[in-house]
């Protein structure tokens, strides 16, 4: 039952006789009589027992190494360097909190400024964040922070916006009462520029995404943030930042708030969770003053060598309270942390390798995918490849899962106008066999289903 | 000493990683304007990088480090065995979306925790999506908000708030969209129950409180407040930042609460990762089921599955299902400790804080506001010292660290000038808090004697204190800032 | 290929030009010409890809997790706790040399003193070493040191000696030219000890184990100390130290030296090794000069602090060289801190539960097994239980095999006289459904054998 | 800082452990006079017990701390990724007595490892069961043993060492029972043809020879020694140690060797864990397999086994099959490196050694005895330094630990007076180099001006210098030889 987590266990008489109490109980004396009860809860186990029943747990999953699984749509296959899993697991670092206590907490502290400064150089923008829960919440927060930059209340999305970050925007926005406003897609699967212009009169935001849900590089990045401008309103992106050792900064082409997911670099999947958002603004006073989220910053100490603390703190929960820009306060810094080893790692040519990478591996799904269904967008894909089948997806799906190969992400739940299409997924991961393996199999799927 | 930063170890060439080869070399044509052009990593072969962060690592201190007795933090040993389920590959290696089938571990594991969840609370629901405890919080206010809204009750727009509350409560309120109503504690450190009823109206949403509170003192009129609150057609909401204080013994459930919060990062022992992942689970009472984020998990007896189907639902908080590594954690934990162990941690975590409370008090310098009798944290006033000595809360706590100890959270609850908040927890042992008391002791002698020694301190750490009003006052948040800075001659560090 | 190790890779020009050489070739210009070739070696490959061949290799292999396996015989599954595994893994530990330079090595050294101090404690000897490389090597340098110290040239083993360390035995003694002689076991299964009494004579030392290779409890541990002292042989004893929190203290039996298997606490089967050998000798000036190995003492820096530092390193082949007690060199340090870290997290009262489990699930297991086949041998077994079958041992293999059970150790390839027996062992992992799969199949096969 | 003992940091009644329960509680009487009466372990709990080894294990310095140069210890990185395999429960937790046919992949591990040793080497098999590097040369010279003694050459009891040999070839041919025959080196630091020509006999077993040598310097004229000695009817053995130098590009076995033992730990980055578990696979050419130790591993092309059958063989130098987890590490490596990534670590090994002999080369007080071009490692002498200003080669040592460096070897081989033996290895960076230099470099102008600074080197360390002199005139060796001495007034530490 845990008593060796628990050093004084043993010492309950000495202790309380050495501060006048009689009994553990006369320490709950302010509790309201019959509150306290027995619990309806198992007994406590040993380790051993614990390790026995959590392995076998456990096996009834099967890792996506078990099976060919193209599955993206957000949440993607990539390696992790085994040094990195050993550095966050050192407990100096995992077991420590937030570092309110800057002598003692340096490291933590100079590795998020590494962090902030990495994805600054990615993103091209001079602020950043400590991190956000993911990329869902970093987007919404920026919603939040575009209409208190701007004091508007309209923010423009995609409508081929990711599912998941479409319903955690929504209940963000929903206290605030922000308006969310949709713009289509074109016959190209871009952002119709249209409709953007259309509709992005009184907008606090525009939010575009590269690449979008559709795995498709946006093309026209610079032109949407333009309008966005023009019309007074702030220029949002999101990235994938594994993109961007080949895309230009989102900085560069105007962006004043970039959003992603930074677990895409140095994390696991996780089932989808633990993630980290990436949120960084430029460099101005009125946004810096609006943005959400813990800040590490550089100074000095008492002998004037340089020192890491948190900064810009007036704008944080525990200082500000309701006033708050956010109610943030645990991050997700080892997540970040992990990231920052991750793209020290890569360093400029690994990233823009793993980008090249990833192109060509997405470039030839493509190619080999489109033997067998509709490739309904042309462009340039980035991992997601949106495919069009003749037959019902569900049905293609449980004969994949029969075969061991786990397809893509059923579109049709979330795009009815889209038909039996799902989102196909490629990385640096992907083998030439697990493709060839699906091909084959869906070849046969699509025999049989046609006869 | 001085580690150079990442970027400053950089020589141009050097490779830290080797890549798969693409499956075949197709051509793909970027856009030109599209085109990346430049990007200033550093270049660094691996172990360089690993001498790097080990280094850093060494310049941390940790759980594992020694005693770390941040007020409402609960830091807790974090056991070892968590991390061995949180990191194996069938946790890591399973995507989201993999059909359910193919993640009947995954989906039990959740299912269990919540059950574990629901009987320590006394709720009758749980969501594990809420990422920490103020991600949580967000999903409960706007499980009140919905609750309302859906009731018609639109004129609910005010969440009270004690004064003692955590920064996140009012700012989670405000986020939702509630106007925030502070209401004082009574001397005793308790909720006013006068300042309550004269509080609550028909624009009453609800009311969040933390119990035991921030003081480390349980709200004895518990079941008062609870009534008041009910009566005025509000919610109550539990902040189970301070869970630990009671755990196994107490369920907020049965004083009255309609929401409840968790921080598993504090009290289920997983990891706080120098500010995160956490995870922040929401339980409610049957009436406010059907708002909970989506999907929850179920289970018809043969098989688990996901149930996005609740229409009045507030959406979601975040992606997915939650940070799912920290939930197996969790319930690694719970597995091993069970109903006798969980009783254990909060029976002495409590014996704990009253040691330290009985033995610190009483040193000059030192006063014990409010009651005596404390939960699993207990409150200090270093106010009589300061207008003794000049010494502040601050330097008391940059002096513990010379001591290799880690201050306790300062200047919280607010309602307490130089707060110094204690929370040993149940991991630290007798010693620990003697040394403890013996430090604070010492540091009182030395404020008395040669107060310098204290307003400068730290002395023994790897940087001494460190300038946090230059940081605000010139921020320099990444190092494309700092070389311009540093190009212009305005930094010299 | 590797080069993301080699941070000069990038800079060989550089570095050549700044010491006055032209090409690498240069610095090869010592070796004679035509030695220098293309090795036929597959190309490197990159992080991950291993990572996946690495898994499908390991994959093929088996675990005793995915079968209940009864193998011990020298070799037993015990759980390791977490924390021991997570502590030997921080690289400050695992990275670090012998310490050589003892003041940025005290961690090391007090880990290792602290090893020697637990194992002192254990076997009740006061004297040390800081490990061997296993109980067999362990105890074959044992009997080399005996014959160094008594000047005689036979050493005296028990008959049932566990095969492997028979074989070390030998290769070791081989040099020197010691003489084995072999004492027989009674009825009982245990020492003979008229036997002994008979060979006992110009032995340089005399060998029993606790348990023995069947086992069994030796119940006259002190009676055969006498015998060997009374022959001017020295009494030396090996042990499974996780018997020690229930049976006296080796020294306190009269043993002079004692060896044995320290991985049994801390270290997981790993297919055999790692491992490492006890060796432990009475505070004796003539026993210290002879024995082998790294020792780590007590003493204090230049300021008179306590500080901790590689002793008595005269006896070792680095200062000694062909006159040293032993050539080794290398050893097993971070077993060895594996066990003390579990020696500590066990203390006297786990030591002893741990004990009392085994002995008790080793008796439960006997109880069952019994009802199937014979146990020729009555006395406490510890573990390993020496069962014998009406049928082929290889057939009942052979059929547990079939129904995923693995069976026991066969005796008969080592012990002929022993027929169809075989060593089934448990510990303190064994599960009752485990022990009721195994039995409920044993009746059928051997049902179905009599058919 | 100081951290206890373990046993000191003991308080009754403290358990670090739960364990499962027996399956039937059963009682067992053990005999009265073998039952145990008293066992004084420590008795701690988990979280203690974590922060004390933690405390301890950052008062130690290992790769990733930085440079660690010990010449003839390639003490190179250590990559992650194979501690990862190490650890696998494929791995683990697998007997070494299971059927074969449950234990193809770890059999697949050891074949293949096999076979990258002997392309590597130029032998023809392998034995991988040797626990360390002293093991791997005591099962070769026993095979050499077993050679001769086939061969009905009774004489055949002298092995030949050069006198720059490690101490582990001479010890290693004693425990083999031969008599060692030490001959000296000429002065280029090479074997001296002449002595070994005087040496050799029809009582020459064999030679143990390292090459590069210990002073990094490449045996010129080895294929001149190899005739010499086979001529005599001795036998070549290869000490590895030192395989790092020319790795990938040159092969012992075609320079004439018959034995090769490698390290695994230097060589193919394996950790070594404060002092092991090493490994030292022998690999022998084909005259000489049917003495390997038992058993070998083969592949008949479907599946893998182990091979008892060897009659001649000498045995078993170790339980089982060797360091199992030590072995999947260094396959690890080799696979990630293959043949290009070998040769690549040899060259730049080779070019680390050199560019810093070039740029140490020169300062004063120390001398570069023998040849300039050296392989992987290089000896300096510190003689003139000693002889100027009284500082030794130890005090440079420690005076060295002060820049948060580590010290090379020292004092070895012994043929060179005041020696500084540094073998920088592959991995570690220019500027490493340079602030190795740099370092040594500044010792030198402290000695000659201030040399007290060095003499009572290390000032900023964990404890100052070690009386080492004291440990062996009144050894400590446990706890319980401390607490006689404690008590009886004889030690104040």
């Amino acid at each position: 039952m845990g008593r060796h987590y628990i050093p004084n266990s043993a010492h309950k008489e000495e202790m309380l006789k050495e501060i006048g109490f009689k009994s553990i109980e006369d320490l709950f004396s302010d509790v309201p009589k019959g509150f306290v009860k027995e619990f309806n809860l198992p007994e406590g186990k040993s380790e051993y027992e614990i390790f026995l029943e959590m392995n076998e747990i456990l096996n009834k999953n099967k890792t996506i190494l078990e099976m060919p699984t193209f599955l993206g749509a957000g949440a993607y296959f990539h390696y992790v360097p085994a040094h990195v899993k050993y550095l966050i697991e050192r407990s100096e670092f995992i077991t420590s909190y937030t570092p309110y206590q800057a002598e003692i907490s340096q490291g933590m502290l100079q590795a998020l400024f590494e962090y902030q400064s990495l994805v600054g150089e990615l993103v091209g923008l001079e602020i950043v964040n400590a991190s956000m829960y993911d990329w869902g919440t970093a987007m919404a927060e920026a919603a939040l922070m575009s209409a208190r930059v701007t004091k508007k209340e309209k923010f423009i999305v995609p409508t081929h916006l990711h599912p998941e970050r479409k319903k955690v925007l929504h209940t963000y926005t929903a206290g605030p009462g922000l308006e969310i406003e949709y713009v289509k897609w074109n016959e190209r699967g871009q952002l119709d520029v249209e409709d953007l212009k259309e509709k992005v009169e009184s907008a606090a935001g525009v939010y575009i995404e590269i690449p979008n849900f559709f795995g498709l590089i946006e093309e026209q990045v610079k032109e949407i943030g333009e309008i966005a401008h023009d019309a007074g309103a702030l220029f949002v992106v999101g990235v994938d930042p594994t993109i961007l050792g080949v895309i230009k900064a989102p900085g560069d082409l105007g962006a004043d708030i970039v959003v992603g997911e930074t677990s895409f670099l140095g994390s696991a999947l996780n089932f989808g969770g633990p993630r980290a958002g990436i949120l960084a603004v430029k460099n101005e006073r009125k946004l810096i003053r609006q943005m959400p989220g813990r800040v590490i910053g550089m100074t000095k100490d008492a002998e004037g060598k340089r020192a890491f603390v948190m900064t810009l703190q007036t704008r944080e929960q525990h200082i500000r309270r309701a006033k708050a820009t956010s109610n943030i306060c645990s991050n997700e810094a080892l997540v970040a942390v992990a990231a920052a080893i991750h793209m020290a790692t890569l360093g400029p040519k690994g990233l823009q390798q793993l980008g090249e990478i990833i192109l060509k591996n997405t470039a030839y799904f493509k190619e080999r995918i489109s033997e067998v269904a509709e490739i309904p967008f042309d462009g340039i894909n980035f991992k997601d490849v949106l495919v069009r089948f003749e037959v019902p997806y569900d049905i293609i799906h449980e004969e994949l899962l029969k075969r061991n190969i786990h397809g893509g992400f059923y579109l049709r739940p979330h795009f009815q106008e889209l038909g039996e299409s799902a989102l196909f997924a490629v990385t640096e991961t992907t083998r030439k066999e697990w493709v060839e393996i699906l091909i084959e199999n869906l070849k046969e799927i699509i025999n049989m289903a046609r006869l | 000493w001085k580690e150079p930063l990442i970027f400053e170890l950089s020589k141009p060439g050097r490779v830290g990683f080797t890549l798969p080869a693409p499956i075949e070399n197709i051509k793909i044509q970027i856009p030109e304007h599209l085109k990346r052009d430049q990007l200033e990593l550093p270049e660094l072969s691996e172990p360089e990088i690993v001498r790097h962060y080990t280094r850093l690592s060494e310049m941390n201190y940790g759980v594992d480090s020694g005693m770390y007795p941040l007020g409402s933090c609960t830091m807790k040993y974090n056991p070892k065995i968590n991390e061995e389920f949180a990191n194996h590959p069938k946790a890591t290696l399973i995507h989201p979306y993999q059909d359910e089938r193919t993640v009947q571990g995954a989906l039990q594991i959740m299912w269990e925790l919540e059950q574990w969840l629901k009987e320590i609370t006394g709720m009758d629901r749980f969501t594990l999506q809420p990422a920490a405890g103020a991600n949580g919080e967000f999903a409960g206010v706007m499980i009140i908000r919905a609750y309302h809204l859906d009731k018609g009750e639109t004129q609910r727009n005010e969440i009270i708030v004690p004064d003692s509350a955590h920064g996140t409560n009012p700012a989670s309120a405000a986020m939702a969209g509630f106007k925030v109503i502070e209401i004082p504690s009574n001397e005793q450190g308790m909720v006013d129950l006068e300042a309550l009823e004269n509080a609550v109206s028909e624009r009453t949403a609800g009311i969040m409180l933390t119990n035991p509170n921030t003081l480390g003192i349980f709200e004895e009129d518990i079941l008062e407040i609870a009534k008041i609150v009910h009566k005025a057609g509000g919610l109550l909401y539990y902040d189970g930042a301070n869970l630990n204080g009671i755990l196994g013994k107490i369920r907020p459930g049965d004083m009255g609460f309609d929401v409840v919060h968790i921080n598993l990062h504090k009290t289920f022992s997983t990891p706080h990762g120098g500010g995160g992942p956490g995870a922040g689970p929401v339980g409610v009472k049957e009436h406010l089921v059907e708002y909970l984020p989506v999907p929850l998990v179920e289970f018809d007896g043969e098989k688990y599955y996901l149930n996005y189907d609740l229409p009045k639902s507030i959406g979601k908080v975040k992606e997915f299902y939650g940070n799912f590594t920290v939930l197996v954690r969790a319930l690694t934990y719970l597995k091993m400790m069970g109903r006798e162990g969980l009783k254990e941690v909060s029976e002495i975590a409590v014996l704990n804080a009253n040691y330290l409370t009985q033995k610190l008090k009483g040193t000059k310098g030192y006063e014990l506001p409010h009651k005596e009798l404390r939960k699993h944290e207990v409150v200090f006033s270093a106010e009589p010292m300061k207008k003794d000595t000049g010494v502040k809360t601050l330097d008391v706590a940059k002096r513990l660290l010379d001591f290799g100890l880690h201050a306790p959270t300062i200047y919280f609850p607010l309602i307490v000038h130089e707060a110094l908040m204690i929370e040993p927890t149940e991991t630290v042992s007798k010693e620990d808090l003697d040394a403890y008391v013996e430090a604070l002791k010492q540091i009182s002698k030395e404020a008395y004697t040669n107060p310098e020694i204290v307003k400068t301190a730290p002395h023994n750490t790897a940087v001494r204190r460190v300038d946090d009003v230059l940081a605000a006052k010139k921020p320099i948040i990444t190092w494309r800032m700092y070389k311009q800075l540093k190009e212009k001659g305005e930094v010299d560090y």
